[in-house]
Parts: C-alpha cells; structure tokens; sequence
C-alpha cells in the first residue's frame, strides 16, 4: 500500500515539475550556500586555531610559573632535560618543541623595534607544526654558523629590511646585563599569527642560551598531543607531574580564539536557523498549497476509500523526495564549492589589511568537514517534517463529501 | 475593472492569500531584524574603538602620522582651537598632547604612553571618564595627579593613592621629570591602551613638558557622526596649509577593513538569505496562479486576453507584496526599535569577555530608518521579480488546456 | 440492503437546523438500478451518501446483508467503501496525476489485486466503456464525458456489490450523459452491480428500473 | 666622556699586523686612557632650533663613565652612570634613580642624535670590524671597515679619515647593511692633552631625510687623562651623591 502511495508521490511530483523544481532548487542552493558559509568561517577559524597551534601553543604547553604574568626569563624553566627525556618516551606526545625566548630591541641603522627573540631547534619546529611551511621568503635555515635569524613578516615590513639584511637584537641576560647580538635575515615568516609575524625573531636555541647567559634553560616547552580527544586529561596528567610548572592548554592561551570559535558557531548556528526557517516555510506552502489544490482529488480518493495513512504517506512521500532531492544537489554543490574553496581560497587581496590586522591570510581557504552535510542533512529533515505537520492536520480534518459537494472550494 | 477583480480574487482565497503574505511579511521583518543586528555590531566595534578613545576625526600638523614626535606638533593650539570655534558643525573638540616617557615605582620601570587631556572636555566625547574602575576621573585643576590604565598599572604594581615618577623629555629636549600620585584607574577594554597609557591634566603637563599651547592633534566629533567623512573634506579645505584632518576610517584603517570583510561575510549570508526568500515567494506565486488556472482560463475563454490575465495576476500580487512587504517593515521597523531600546541582554557577556573590549552585556543592534526603507526595499524588488516567472509560465498556457487543468 | 428510520439533521438545535431527511424507510435488492430523485434540497444526495457511509446519519440504520454500516468505525467505514461500494461523483472524479489505465486501476490496487489480474480487467472495463484509446491519457487531456467512463470504470472494476452515482450526468452534454447511462446500464446487467443514483436528469430517469422520489427529505413516491 | 669616543673610534688589537690595522691600533692607544675626565658642551641643532647642554664626565677604561649635567639649569644635577651595558639616570627634581630599560635603550639621550644605546655600547666593540687601507697619504689614511660577521653591529661599513701624526680620525662615514650613508661625523680642533692628542671638536650629522636639519655638535672644554678617578663615582650611590 506504502508502494502506491509512493508512486502517488513520485507522479505528483513529475507532473507539477516546475514547482517541485523550484522547490529542489530552494533547498539546494541554500543548502550549498550554507555549507559554503560554513566551511568558510570554519576555515577561518580554524586556520587561526591551526596557526597559532602550530607556531606557538601546539595543544600543550608548559611554562615555568610566573612566566605568563612577568614575561621575563627570571622565570624560565632549569634544565628541561628530564622533562625532556619524559616526552621522548610518553606515547601521548607526537611533537615538542623547546623554546627560550627573551623580549629585546631589534635594530637596524636607522630604526628599532620591540620585539622577542626566540630560540628553537628548527628541526624540532619543523616536526612540531611545519614550521618551514610559514616561510614566505629566503630559507629555512639559521647558517652554518647559527648566526642568522628567521624574522616575522610584519616586523620585517615595519623595520624595512629583507633577507640578506643584518638585525642586532639587544636584550637583558640573565644577570641584568643589557648583551648585544646580531644577525643575518635568512628567511621571513609569515604564519598568520600576529604574535609570531609582527613581533618575533627566531634564533638557534644554543645562541640564545649563549646570549641570556641561561645554558639548559627554556621558557615555554610546547606540545603537540598525537589524540585530540585526550588534551585534558594529558594536562591534568601533566600538571601533577610537573607540580613547578605551569601547564596550559592553546585555549587557555589563546582565549580570543575560542571566543571567536563560539562566535562564529553562533553565527553559523543562527545562519542555519533563519535560513531553513524560511526554507520551513517554502515547503510548508508548497505541501499545503498543494494539499489545498487537491483537497477534492484528496476527498473523492478517501470517499472511494483510500485510508487516510495512505494520504499522509504520499503527502510525507512528496516533501521527503523534495527534501532528499534538494539536499542531495545541494550537497554536491555545497561540496563543489567547498573543495575549490578549500584548495583554490577565495582572493580577499582587496581587504588584506583588514584581514591580517586580525591574523588572517588574504586568501581563505574553507573546510571541508563530515559533520557539516550531516548537519545539513538533519536541518532539511527537520524543516520539512515541522513544515508538513501543519498541512497533515489540515487534511485529517477535512470532511471529503464536503468538499466534493463543493462546500469548501 | 482587472483592480477591483484583483482585489475580488485576493479576498477569495484568503488562505493562500494569507500564506503569502505572512511568508512576504516575515521575511521582510526577518531581514530587517537581521541587517539591524549585524549593523549593531559593527556600529559596537566602531564606537568601541571610536569612541572609548581615538575619537572621530584628528587634526593633526602634516607627517605627525607617519612620525609622532616634538617635530611634528601642533605649534599654536590657539589658532586651531580658534579655527574650530567657527566651525558650526563642530560639537565637541579637545587637544591632546601625547608623549612618550618612563614611568617608574620603585624597581619597576615601564615605558608608556602619557596623555595631556583637559578632563572636562574630554569627558564628553571620549569614555575615558566611564571606563573608571577604581579611584577618580581627572579635573581641570589637578596638577600631580595621573589617571591610568589597569593593566599599565598592574605592570607597576600600584594603585590609587601611589606615588609614581614620570620621565620624559620636555619640548626643548631637557629632562621632564615629575612624581604623580595616582588618582583613578581606568578600564576600556582594549588591551593595548589599558596597558600603556597614563593621562593627566595638560594644564600641569604641559608645564612640565613645556607645552604650553602646543598639542600632538586636537580631536573633534561632529554634530553628526555619521557625516565625518563630509566634515573632515570641509574641514581640510579650511585648515591652514600645515594641519591636515583625518576621519576615524582613516585613524582606524585595519578596524574599517575588518568590518568590511564582515559585512562582505554578511552579505554573502544574506545573498544566501535572499536566494532562499526570492524561491520561496516565486514558489507560492506559482501555486496561487495555478490552483486558479481554470479559473484563469475561463476569464480567456470569456474573453480576456493574456495581457488582461498578465495585468490581472500583476495586481493581485503586487497588491500582496505591498501589503506585506509595507506590514513587514512596520513589523520589523518596531522590533528594532525595540531592541535598541531595551536591547537583548545576556547576563555575565561582558563578564566573560571583558578582557577583549566587551564592555556591555547587551547585544546591539541599530535603528535606522534609512535602512530599514533600503531593505523594505529589496524585499519588495524581490517580491516583484518572483512575480514573473510563475505569470508568463500560466500565460503559455491555451485556453482548453488552462480549462480542463486538474 | 436495508435503511431503518434514517433521519438526518444539519445544525441541530439551531436556528440554521435542516431536516434533511425524515424517518427514511427503504429496503434494496441486488442487481437494482435506482435513482433517488427530487428537487434541490430534497435529501436526495444526502440519503446516497449515508448509504455510502460518508456521511452518518442523526438517527437510524443502514444494514448491507447482516452488517450494520452505521455501527462502523470512520476507519472500518473507509474500508467498507474501498471493499464494497463503487463512487461516480459528479465531475473531477479522477486523480489527475495518473493515467486512466492507472485510475481504473488504483482501487484495485489499494485491494492488492495482482497485475495481470489489473489489467485484464482493465481490458474487459475499457471494451464496454469504449476507453480503450484513452488508456495512457492523463485526466487533464480527455473530455469530461470520457473522464466519467473512466470514473465508472473504476467504480465497477473491483466488482463491489454497490455502485453509487451522485448526479453523473450533471456536466456532460446530453449525446454524453445518455452514453455513460447506456453502459452504466449494460453493465448492471452484464455484471449484476447495483447502481444507485442521485439524480434529476431526465435521461438517468428514463433509464432507471425503479425510482425514488424525495421531498422535504421524506420519501414520496417509490415505483 | 670615554665611551662616546670609542664608540666613535674602532680599535683592532687582535688583528694581524696588516697596515690597516697598525693605523687603527694607534689611534685606539692614542684615544684610549686609564682614567679620563672632560667638561664639555654639546650643541643639539633641530626643527625646533638649536640649544646647548654642558656636562662633565668622568671615566675609567671602556666600561665605567658618570656624567653629570651643568646645564640648561633646568636639567643642572642629572646624572648618568653606566656600568658595563647597563645604565641609570638620576633626576634631582624627583629624587629618584631610574634604570634606563632596555626598550628606551634606542630613545634619543638628552634630545641629541646619539641614542641610549650610543652612550652604553662598550668600546669592545671594536673587534666588531674588520679593517682595510683605502688609501694613504704621508699624513693621512683612509680606512674601510666591515663588521665581522658575528658582530651585534647595526652598520654595514664604516669609512674613516685618519691623521696618521696626531692619531686621530677626522671623519667617519657610517653606513647602513644596505650601504647607504646613514651619518656623518667629523672631528677637528685637535689638541694634546698629556700623552694624548684629542680633537676638540666633533659634529654627528644624521643624513635619513626626515633629519636633515639636526646635528649634534661636542665642544671638549676641559680634557685630563691622568688624574685617577675615584671609584666612588662608578657606584649607584653616585648618583645622588654627586648631583649636586
């Protein structure tokens, strides 16, 4: 019985092609222009997450306390090497990276800038979060000698110098002393993370403990946790462990980002709201105007006897063929404009300022993820079973001899 | 004749009538609410850059942009204070002499930015008053006293009632030294500033600094904020060859191009919004006129051309968005209205992100009638546009076909 | 087939009350071909459709061999219909989406009557009715003569025990209505269906065995 | 007043006895003292005119000066005391003693074109370049030196005009990394002091565009290499002891 009112459907849908269409077409592109609208901001904002991860936070990282608050390598951590030998073995940790970083006057013949230098282990950034794919001009290298320097691409653009170019870097040791160092430019940085792009200079890590006077010594040891799902519990694991430290997840370092993350949800969130809201309503007029369009040939097929559930079902039959028709095209096209997004970005070179004054690339690029088309799917679902209960009721209601003598219509 | 009959038909079928324009009606509200909201937040960044310190337009010497230092101040405050005086679209304006020194308490020795403001005028066009948390706003009589920043004041370890030493080079390059005693601290919201400025009465520093009639730029707000633009090109005209005005758009260059990129992502929602509102109306056009087609074709076969139908179908539906689109805009003309009013309030907003300039738990939103109309307006585009499909398509239809349609 | 003190009552207790039908009395045989006749208003449409189980009556019974209809559920009603009872209404019968092939069909159908079964007696209805050229035709495309042939041929494909017909001949021209009345009746005697009509055309009463006449919802003249 | 020769004059001990070097070296042990004390003035000319500042400085080696200020009477009883890379300011009006951050380091001192960081940077810094003879005359050289590429130097060269009988330069040209003259500075009015030949007269010239008025002129009023200096002046208690 469900098979005939399926096919009841099915030809009530070919034959009023145009509207069914119209219908399909609603849902698909607002269906595609939502995934597009999510992805997007998802690209954004994750890219920022990403970034910042990768450049500084990774999901862990670990500070001697006091450190977040003073900013001054009188509060470092002493001989990391048992911390150091507790990563290598842990089977948690993918990737750590250990950083000494001191704030300083960077300067050149004719200008000087504030600025922090930062001493890593390129190959330790390299593994930690790609940290050669921020290169944006020069190399990835700090010179045989250990006496050149990568430099954020803002800074660089502020105190107009390029690679080749010399920088002295002039910061207190650890004994107060006001030392004095420079180097060449071999590579600019650009990462997408202001801190590292306007204000930061990386030098080796044994130059840098050279220079603060401070041998065996870090600032911040940053982490990358192979599981996602874990970060909590390896923090809460690694806060007992490492009582004298500070352990801090890249969300407690990066508030700001998580408050944009929530944002951005939110706007996704009422986006979808408002939109299949008004998709509600389309398919709630379509199926009630045409259940009101039909309500004679509704009445003669219940006065000849057809069971209501017959009815309902090919009412719920033709929104549902609508609404998976609709979601499917809608899917793939939503997904044809993610992936170019996603691998081509869209060009907001016009807005550049604006969007690295905030930490952005000029060209975004969207994510692509599953939870979005089954996201999607759910919101079509659910528009269409709220936008068909209305009409339902209205047909339950009818009195088919009525309407067949005419009294309704 | 085909307008009574319009109006006939409408009232006839109040069901569908009724469908469309709700649906018409609400998106019209929808939208209006919607553009509100974001124009409310956008209007919240502005003013919360704008207005908690840098203000809406600067006059400045020319170069002081690019290189802020004693070379490139205003020499005679005097003669701008005079030349704004005369400038009737000039509510409010207050100079400002901005310097670089050394503030220092005991051990601690930060370098910061010190303000010379007259704390009267400024207070009535900058939130600097507001944004006190703990101690006393300035006055015009003070001399020792410093106004300063919350985080800047953590750095130095002090508080109210502490004593701190300035240093800094006075105008003829001599040491400008002075103890103050601080009087208020202040919180914006904005990091940066919270963390790096200090104000004073410029009345004292400028003894101390020697600045006696100088000034860095002279801020100045307008009686109509929203025609700065207009008012800094007038005022360029009639400044002196030296000084140059500068409009918020152009002290705040990265914030207007974060907040196009905003609306650019706005728009592209409401495109989407749009797209979605554009079918939905052409959908229920078309069914309207076709649960009406042998209705239709008997108006053809009684004689009525397809230009007849054409102009009758045109009526009826324009009658409909009209009403609903004008209804709508009313609808939502007031829920704005509302909400600006007595904004949507959530309880510990400005508590939770009180770090990043979230200075009020409510969420803006901006009345404008000007836009209300522009969106009305769109809609009603949208509406008429919808209109033509669903006509020629039931226009192609023959007679005998339209007649016997089931 | 009975009709026991069939009373029916539109707005009880009101100022708008109609008596539509008054203590009806009637009783019907197999294989009849009747006609309920009478002025607008006389109840005459009413009675064929208590009769047919759409409509209940205010007081009364309706009892089909040893079933009492009146006593059904909306639902074991429908059920009756599908199973028993063949409508012809007055125009628009057909459901537009399908083709006449799949109208005469569609009871059959609900009924799970298997496909072969389907279409030969489809080939069978569409001989006697002359629709056989019309077959794959949507409603939309024929003349309403052929849409109430084709109605008919749905009401009597399923073989139930009652036909009724609620003025079929109200739109059709007059060559038209005597055409759908001449296989009406010859099917009533190839098949032995009882057809029962609600009608006032002149044709219809000509061709009908016996006829009811109603007044003022009373039965006044049974021949 | 030492440091701020040094940090004029580039020695070269340790390199190989080329001709270059030998010149730079006897410069180097001409200008350098023991102890060194000098009352001078300097004139700042900028946008805003020109005005003086009169000081006496009082050094030991390359690593310990304590200036005070004389003049405008404004300014009278500022002192300045740097130990090594470090230095602190006293300000009589306020009484208190400021250590100069490292993020002023780069600030103008007291208006002039020398920076902080002019005034702290050790003379060790010599062996910070590399010299080359240019060209020679019976009584003067010119000499080119790069800095070494470890050296926490902003210049890119430096170009000095040396008087091979007095010992003393008479021009630099300081250059940035890209080459581009960034100052200039002259020396004359030479005069003997004891065992050593000073020029009297020295005049910063910067050349970045936005500059092009200013310059910074040091007259030496009063020289003497060899009086010891006590110790008490190279103390943080210096400061306020000897303000007035």
């Amino acid at each position: 019985m469900y098979k005939i009112a399926f096919d009841l459907a099915w030809k009530s849908l070919i034959r009023r092609k145009t509207r069914t269409l119209m219908v399909i077409m609603m849902i698909a592109l607002s269906l595609s222009g939502l995934l597009f609208l999510q992805g997007l901001y998802d690209g954004m904002v994750s890219h920022m997450i990403n970034t910042s991860i990768r450049s500084d936070s990774g999901e862990i990282s670990l500070y001697a306390k006091q450190y977040r608050l003073e900013k001054t390598i009188d509060y470092h951590i002493d001989d990391p090497r048992a911390i150091k030998a507790y990563l290598h073995q842990s089977k948690e940790i993918d990737a750590y990276a250990i950083r000494l970083s001191g704030e300083g006057l960077v300067a050149t013949a004719h200008k000087s800038l504030g600025a922090t230098l930062k001493g890593v282990r390129l190959e330790d950034e390299r593994r930690f979060g790609d940290f050669d794919t921020f290169l944006f001009q020069g190399k990835f290298d700090f010179g045989p000698k250990k006496q050149e320097a990568l430099i954020g691409f803002k800074l660089a653009e502020k105190l107009k110098v390029t690679t080749g170019n010399r920088l002295v870097f002039t910061a207190q040791d650890a004994s107060g002393e006001i030392n004095a160092i420079s180097f060449r430019i071999s590579g600019i940085i650009k990462s997408g993370n202001l801190a590292v792009d306007e204000g930061s200079v990386f030098v080796s890590i044994e130059t840098m403990e050279q220079f603060l006077a401070l041998p065996n010594s870090a600032t911040q040891i940053a982490l990358r946790i192979k599981d996602k799902s874990q970060v909590n519990s390896i923090q809460s694991m690694l806060q007992k462990k490492f009582s004298t430290l500070d352990v801090l997840r890249w969300d407690e370092l990066y508030p700001l980002l998580i408050e944009m993350r929530d944002m951005m949800d939110i706007f996704n969130w009422l986006s979808y709201a408002i939109v299949f809201a008004v998709a509600a309503l389309g398919i709630f007029g379509v199926i009630l105007m045409s259940i009101l369009e039909r309500m004679r040939e509704f009445s003669i097929m219940m006065a000849i006897g057809t069971p209501y559930k017959n009815i309902r079902y090919q009412v719920i039959s033709e929104a549902f063929i609508m609404a998976i028709a609709g979601y499917i095209i809608g899917a793939i096209l939503g997904l044809g404009f993610l992936v170019y997004t996603a691998s081509s970005g869209i060009d907001l070179r016009y807005y550049q300022a604006g969007l690295e004054s905030f930490g952005l690339n000029a060209i975004l690029y969207a994510d692509i993820r599953y939870h979005y088309f089954f996201q999607a799917f759910a919101s079509v679902f659910f528009a269409t079973s709220l936008s068909i209960l209305w009409p339902l009721h209205v047909l339950k209601k009818i009195k088919p001899i009525e309407i067949i003598q005419g009294k309704m219509l | 004749m085909l307008y009574s009959l319009a109006i006939k038909n409408i009232l006839a079928s109040k069901s569908r009538t009724l469908t469309i324009f709700l649906l018409s009606m609400f998106a019209t509200a929808f939208f209006i609410v919607y553009v509100a909201f974001t124009n409310g937040s956008h209007e919240q960044m502005i003013k919360s850059s704008v207005e908690i310190y840098t203000g809406y337009a600067h006059i400045n010497a020319k170069g002081y942009q690019e290189e802020s230092d004693y070379d490139h101040l205003i020499e005679d405050a005097g003669q701008i204070e005079t030349f704004l005086n005369q400038k009737p679209f000039v509510s409010n304006f207050s100079p400002r002499f901005e310097t670089y020194a050394l503030l220092s308490q005991k051990e601690k020795t930060v370098g910061s930015m010190i303000t010379g403001i007259i704390p009267s005028r400024e207070s009535s066009f900058s939130h600097l008053k507001s944004s006190l948390v703990k101690g006393s706003y300035l006055e015009d009589n003070d001399t020792r006293a410093i106004y300063i920043g919350s985080d800047l004041a953590k750095r130095l370890s002090i508080d109210v009632g502490d004593e701190i030493a300035m240093i800094s080079s006075s105008l003829d390059y001599s040491t400008a030294a002075d103890l103050f005693k601080v009087k208020g601290i202040f919180k914006t919201g904005l990091f940066d500033f919270d963390s790096s400025s200090a104000f004073v009465n410029k009345t004292y520093l400028d003894s101390v600094m020697m600045s006696e009639n100088k000034a860095s730029y002279f801020v100045v707000s307008f009686i109509d904020n929203k025609a700065a633009d207009h008012y800094v090109e007038t005022l360029n005209n009639d400044l002196p060859q030296n000084y140059e005005a500068l409009s918020w758009k152009t002290l705040l260059f990265d914030l207007v191009q974060l907040i196009q990129v905003d609306s650019l992502f706005g728009y592209i929602s409401i495109s989407v919004f749009f797209v979605v509102i554009f079918f939905v109306i052409m959908i229920f056009n078309y069914v309207n006129i076709y649960a009406r087609v042998r209705q239709i074709g008997l108006l053809r076969a009684l004689g009525f051309t397809p230009k007849d139908i054409r102009v009758l179908l045109f009526n009826e539906l324009l009658i409909i968005a009209l009403l609903s689109v004008s209804f709508g805009a009313i609808v939502g003309a007031v829920i704005t209205y509302y909400l600006e009013i007595y904004p949507i309030t959530i309880s510990g907003l400005a508590e939770t992100y009180k770090e990043y300039g979230i200075i009020s738990d409510t969420i803006p939103t901006h009345f404008d009638t000007f836009t209300i109309i522009w969106n009305a307006l769109s809609i009603f585009i949208l509406n008429i546009s919808s209109m033509f499909y669903p006509i020629y398509k039931i226009n192609k239809l023959s007679v005998t076909e339209a007649m016997r349609y089931v | 087939m009975k009709l026991t003190h069939i009373s029916k009552i539109f707005f009880p207790n009101s100022l708008k009350e109609v008596k539509a039908l008054v203590d009806i009395n009637l009783t019907f045989e197999d294989g009849e071909f009747t006609t309920l006749s009478g002025e607008s208003g006389s109840g005459k449409t009413t009675l064929l459709n208590i009769i047919g189980g759409l409509e209940r009556p205010t007081s009364g019974s309706v009892f089909i061999d040893e079933l009492e209809l009146t006593a059904l559920s909306d639902k074991q009603m429908a059920d009756y219909r599908l199973r028993h009872i063949g409508f012809v209404f007055q125009a628009y019968n057909l459901i537009s989406v399908l083709t006449v092939r799949e109208n005469i069909g569609f009871i059959m159908k609900l009924l799970r009557y298997d496909e072969a079964k389907i279409n030969k007696r489809i080939d069978e209805l569409s001989g006697i009715l002359q629709i056989e050229d019309i077959l794959d035709k949507l409603p939309g495309q024929i003349s309403g003569g052929q849409q109430q042939r084709v109605a008919v041929a749905r009401a009597v494909a399923s073989r139930p025990k009652l036909i009724l017909a609620d003025e079929p001949t109200a739109n059709l021209d007059s060559k038209n209505g005597e055409r759908l009345m001449k296989m009406l009746r010859s099917l009533n005697e190839k098949e032995h269906v009882t057809v029962i009509f609600a009608s006032h055309d002149r044709y219809v009463l000509e061709q009908s065995k016996r006829i009811i006449v109603l007044e003022d919802g009373a039965v006044i003249e049974d021949r | 007043m030492r440091y701020l020769l040094s940090f004029i004059i580039i020695l070269s001990s340790f390199l190989y006895g080329s001709e270059a070097d030998d010149i730079i070296k006897a410069v180097e042990d001409n200008l350098r003292g023991d102890f060194m004390y000098a009352k001078m003035r300097m004139i700042v000319t900028g946008q805003r005119g020109e005005r003086t500042i009169e000081m006496e400085s009082w050094s030991q080696g390359d690593t310990k000066s304590f200036i005070k200020i004389l003049y405008p009477k404004k300014d009278r009883g500022i002192t300045f005391l740097k130990l090594d890379t470090q230095m602190w300011q006293y300000v009589p009006k306020i009484e208190r003693t400021i250590k100069i951050p490292p993020s002023m380091m780069l600030q103008s001192w007291m208006g002039s074109d020398f920076t902080n960081d002019d005034m702290v940077k050790e003379s060790s810094m010599i062996k910070d370049y590399n010299a080359r003879l240019i060209s020679k005359t019976a009584s003067s050289a010119t000499i080119e030196l790069l800095p070494k590429p470890n050296a926490a130097v902003v210049w890119g060269k430096i170009i000095v005009d040396v008087d091979i009988s007095n010992k003393v330069p008479t021009k630099e040209i300081y250059y940035d990394d890209q080459m581009q003259k960034v100052r200039i500075m002259t020396f004359s009015n030479i005069q003997r002091h004891g065992s050593h030949n000073l020029p009297m007269i020295m005049e910063l010239k910067p050349l970045d565009a936005e500059k092009k008025k200013n310059s910074t002129k040091i007259i030496f009023e009063k020289v003497n290499y060899d009086t010891p200096i006590d110790a008490s002046y190279f103390s943080k208690n210096a400061l306020k002891r000897y303000s007035n």
